[in-house]
């Protein structure tokens, strides 16, 4: 034990305790403050781990999106009916989980231990060789920053998926409104009457954002940052403004949105039909071309993550059915 | 000697701050209602940051982490006023709508 | 391996261009195009198909010209040309049904089966774990976007679905996350001759077991998904049924028949096939016991992945190539046979008004060719020759018979088909009652019943090229 | 024990605890938040791995990003998912289908 140990130490105590109240809060509205907290603290051990990166997306992410949503849930439900919100076979899982913990922790003290097996043993033949490949190629990648060069250029196809993975997650949320049919459970924000300090905030914070978030997409090639912290921040930004009535609804029957929703997606699927067919092959960049495109892909990629996002955020009836 | 004048000084404020924040964390666990202690949470945040800031500053005096930190704490300043705002009015509102418009405990609300 | 991207790309270009469109397109034109997108993505599958199968060998393609163990790669073999081309075909055969059948679907129907089929044909293809992940978790959300299609009933069962979906993903994800730790790779080709029987391997390997059983309704973890299938529409549960849950299985045996070394190959295979058999039973009684159609059928995927579990365990524990043909023949013929059996029997509920299993009372009468189609598909899902269905079992049965000591395996697959029999006649047997007729609701849809007799045939047509099949799964020349 | 070490048990722990939570627990949203916190201990336990050569390792951290993309997605899907239903029927308060 030594003392530059003991700031972890705290974060993980803090973590513990949070993950614990997140779970078994008596209040619901609890448990989810709790877990918004759970989601600075997360962000917090980003930071102590090094991993700038994430600790940009999880502080936008986790403290940001999470919490509106969270909020609006809610809002939007009552109180649990029931004070029992452990189900029946609470003994059996119970004693399921204390003996994978158990097995878990006889692993950890055991000699052949999970620290000893290889983990962590960083001197053995055994360090990551696709990681070694790709420090090696980042010089190649048209990028500097190796993260953004690993997530546009090596692992292109995961993150062409990955804007997919947001736009089916909005394709279901649509379902959820079947058009024709008027919400009338109003839940759009039915905030205090008197919105001036709340309004002047937002014309001064959302401009705010909307700088850091070019700011982080404009750095993303060369330093951490990039098309998703940029859009998470572009999607709390369009959230916030949504949410005082300082932006009209985003209607999904105007060109523009169903454009910016997909543009993203459809530019990168394009990049990659149009290499395979004159290119190299599917997703391989023309040398000199990479920087321009991985840009090119991070600027629609933004515009598309931070439409969805606040999309999936905030999008009503008269937004996703309009 | 300046240095060490700088960091007992810079020590001495963040040793205030989270004095501070030891009290508001007091406040919110003790004071009564929900007024009192959005009084109690963002009055001393404001200041105890501030005096956190101040010491980060004296500490690592250049002058790119200055104005990082003084940003930090105005709009760490700002958004906890407009949130305190926010929460108290709604929770009045929600409190008249129960009582039947009479609203009465408005003494804190409109302290930020 | 251009067709099988081809075979990729022309579903997900589709979908996102029809979700540009808006309302732009009246559904039926919508339709139209989605079919036709369809047939364009089996031709190139076709196309792949026999590249691969003159290949020989494995096709790999390693994505951004970056060398192998940097990039992602994608691997062309037989077995996921099959695929591609089974998933369009299915596709094709229920986005027919969708399209033509008088009830019609909902517009976003088909921009979400568009997506599917992409997410899948994505899932075959690749081989590297952590895009296996990602494809993974698209088909969930997909299936989920899908099952909400039904409209608010099925919201509840849909959120359920959605989240065990995603805590299998979590588990997958932590498996891989050790196994990166480990081995330092992601590509599965490359990590199988590296890994050893140690701590982290084995425990890496059992998360994303869970995970995967979970996501693919294996038995114990099956609960989630009558409910989940028997709530969407008639359409996506058959899609539901017949390809989502491959997916899954699809990387549990990649990851046991190639990434796990043999050692623990062999342990698990035991326990894999033992608990295969008791989906068999266990899956079988509680369709039997079932009071709903649709609820029924559910239970009888249940039942029959207790036969691709079979497999695959025993494939693992004696080390047996040929265990792989009958796993993925079972696969094909479960597929075809269940979209038949899910669209006759949500084209039984909309004629006769009713969704339980007694209201299909005299249903030979009232309702012919779907009750047929319902009966012929059974038949396969029996193991009744000569459909594709015995094809499976046949080669499943091949190897257990010729050893004396394996009869407990045998066994097990004997009272798996005594159990599909029985669910399957108690419906047979009903919809002879003449006595006490149930009465057509409304008007049949003749096209629509017709329609769900489509893959029944075909799964009986399997049988006739039933030697082809084998010899493409082996590896072989065609 | 390193701060590495420490991490990578607080991840596998983060998991462990909200599985159990995933299990007993009856409230959709709770279960929901469950999962999220699976997801925090899994990405936890990945960028503790990433962290152990002293310049951390991109290729981990991108797919955590990915992860979290993922993660977010999922949720918010999930959450408008759980509104809808519980909106749709306030009179059936349970029952139906459990969780295995």
């Amino acid at each position: 034990m030594t003392p530059e140990l003991l700031p972890d130490l705290t974060l993980s105590l803090l973590l513990l305790i949070m993950a614990w109240g997140a779970l078994y809060a008596p209040q619901r509205s609890d448990a989810m403050t709790l877990f918004i907290a759970f989601g600075v603290v997360v962000a917090l051990i980003w930071a102590r781990l090094d991993a700038p990166d994430l600790a940009l997306a999880e502080a936008a992410i986790g403290a940001g999106l999470t919490g509106v949503l969270l909020m609006h849930a809610a809002r939007a439900l009552p109180d649990e009916l029931h004070q029992d919100y452990r189900t029946a076979s609470y003994w059996g899982a119970l004693g399921f989980t204390v003996v994978a913990s158990l097995m878990f922790l006889v692993h950890l003290l055991y000699d052949d231990s999970l620290f000893n097996a290889g983990l962590l043993d960083t001197e053995s033949d055994l360090t990551p060789r696709l990681r070694t490949l790709a420090d090696a190629a980042v010089p190649e990648s048209g990028v500097e920053h190796p993260v953004t060069a690993v997530l546009l250029n090596f692992r292109a196809w995961d993150t062409l998926l990955e804007l997919l993975v947001l736009l089916f997650a909005l394709g279901g949320l649509r379902q959820l409104f079947p058009s024709g049919q008027s919400d009338d459970s109003a839940t759009t924000a039915s905030w205090p009457e008197s919105m001036t300090l709340m309004s002047a905030w937002t014309r001064v914070l959302a401009p705010l954002l909307v700088v850091t978030g070019g700011y982080l997409l404009w750095r993303g090639s060369s330093a951490p940052g990039g098309a998703f912290q940029a859009g998470s921040l572009l999607a709390a930004a369009a959230v916030i403004l949504r949410l005082t009535g300082l932006l009209p609804p985003l209607r999904w029957s105007s060109l523009w949105l169903r454009l910016s929703v997909v543009a993203g997606a459809l530019f990168f699927l394009a990049v990659a039909a149009a290499t395979a067919i004159w290119g190299d092959g599917w997703l391989t960049y023309p040398g000199a071309y990479s920087g321009l495109l991985i840009i090119s892909i991070e600027i629609f990629a933004t515009l598309s993550i931070a439409i969805t996002l606040s999309l999936l955020v905030i999008g009503e009836q008269e937004d996703l059915r309009s | 000697m300046i240095n060490t004048i700088t960091d007992v000084l810079g020590w001495s404020f963040m040793l205030a701050g989270s004095a501070f924040f030891v009290t508001a964390a007091l406040g919110l666990l003790r004071f009564p209602d929900l007024y009192s202690r959005l009084h109690a949470v963002t009055k001393t945040d404001t200041l105890g940051l501030g005096l956190l800031a101040l010491g980060l500053a004296l500490l690592d005096p250049s002058w790119r982490s200055c104005l990082i930190l003084l940003l930090v704490w105005m709009l760490v300043m700002a958004s906890g006023a407009v949130n305190c705002q926010l929460l108290a009015r709604f929770n009045l509102e929600q409190e008249e709508g129960r009582h039947g418009g009479d609203g009465h405990q408005t003494g804190e609300s409109d302290d930020a | 391996m251009n067709f099988a991207l081809l075979s990729l790309a022309i579903p997900l270009f589709c979908g996102l261009l029809l979700l540009l469109s808006g309302r732009a397109l009246r559904t039926r034109t919508t339709g139209f195009i989605v079919i036709v997108s369809t047939v364009a993505s089996l031709v190139a599958a076709w196309f792949a198909l026999q590249e691969a199968a003159a290949a020989g060998a494995d096709i790999m393609l390693n994505l951004g010209g970056w060398e192998t163990g940097l990039a992602i790669r994608l691997r062309l073999s037989s077995l996921s040309a099959l695929l591609l081309v089974f998933t369009a075909l299915m596709h094709l055969l229920i986005g027919l049904y969708a399209g033509l059948s008088r009830d019609g679907i909902k517009r976003d129907y088909w921009a979400l089966s568009c997506f599917l089929h992409g997410s899948l044909a994505a899932l075959w293809l690749s081989a590297d774990l952590f895009n296996l992940y990602i494809t993974l978790e698209l088909l969930g959300l997909t299936a989920v976007a899908m099952v909400a299609l039904a409209g608010p009933k099925a919201y509840k069962p849909a959120a359920n679905y959605l989240i065990l979906s995603l805590a299998a993903s979590l588990f997958y994800l932590l498996g891989v996350a050790l196994l990166y730790g480990r081995y330092g790779e992601l590509d599965v080709l490359l990590l199988a001759p590296r890994t050893q029987a140690d701590v982290i391997t084995r425990l890496a390997l059992l998360l994303m077991t869970t995970g995967l059983m979970l996501k693919a309704a294996l038995w114990p973890l099956h609960l989630w998904l009558p409910p989940a299938h028997a709530s969407a529409p008639t359409a996506v549960s058959a899609l539901l049924s017949g390809l989502v849950v491959k997916g899954p299985l699809f990387i549990l045996w990649v990851l046991w028949s190639e990434v796990a070394p043999p050692t623990l190959a062999q342990q698990i295979g035991p326990v894999l096939a033992i608990a295969g058999m008791i989906a068999l039973t266990a899956g079988g009684l509680s369709a039997m016991r079932s009071p709903h159609i649709k609820t029924l059928v559910a239970y009888s995927t249940v039942a029959q992945l207790g036969y691709a579990l079979m497999a695959l365990g025993l494939l693992l524990t004696w080390q047996l190539p040929q265990m792989h043909i009958a796993l993925w023949l079972f696969v094909i013929a479960h597929g075809l046979a269940k979209a038949s059996l899910f669209l006759a029997a949500g084209e039984m509920q909309s004629s006769l008004g009713t969704k339980r299993v007694d209201g299909l009372r005299g249903a030979t009468q009232t309702v012919p060719v779907a009750m047929f189609a319902f009966a012929v598909a059974g038949g396969s899902l029996i193991g009744l020759p000569p459909s594709g269905g015995f094809l499976a079992k046949w080669v499943l049965l091949e190897p257990i018979l010729s050893e004396p000591g394996n009869w407990p395996w045998a066994m097990g697959v004997l009272l798996g088909t005594l159990v599909s029999a029985a669910y399957i006649f108690r419906i047979v047997a009903i919809s002879f009652d003449r006595a006490q007729i149930n009465p057509l609701d409304i008007n049949p849809d003749r096209v629509g019943h017709w329609l769900a007799l489509l893959p029944a045939l075909m799964v009986w047509g399997m049988a006739l090229s039933g030697e082809w099949l084998i010899r493409l799964l082996a590896g072989g020349p065609v | 024990m390193n701060a590495i070490e420490l991490y990578l048990t607080l991840g596998i722990a983060v998991f462990l605890l909200s599985l159990h939570g995933l299990m007993t627990l009856y409230d959709p949203i709770r279960r929901l938040i469950a999962v999220n916190l699976m997801g925090a201990g899994t990405f936890l336990v990945m960028v503790s791995l990433a962290r152990r050569s002293e310049v951390p390792d991109p290729v981990l951290h991108a797919l955590v990003v990915t992860g979290l993309v993922v993660a977010i997605s999922a949720t918010a899907f999930a959450l408008r998912l759980i509104i809808a239903g519980s909106k749709n029927d306030k009179t059936d308060s349970g029952g139906g289908n459990r969780k295995p």
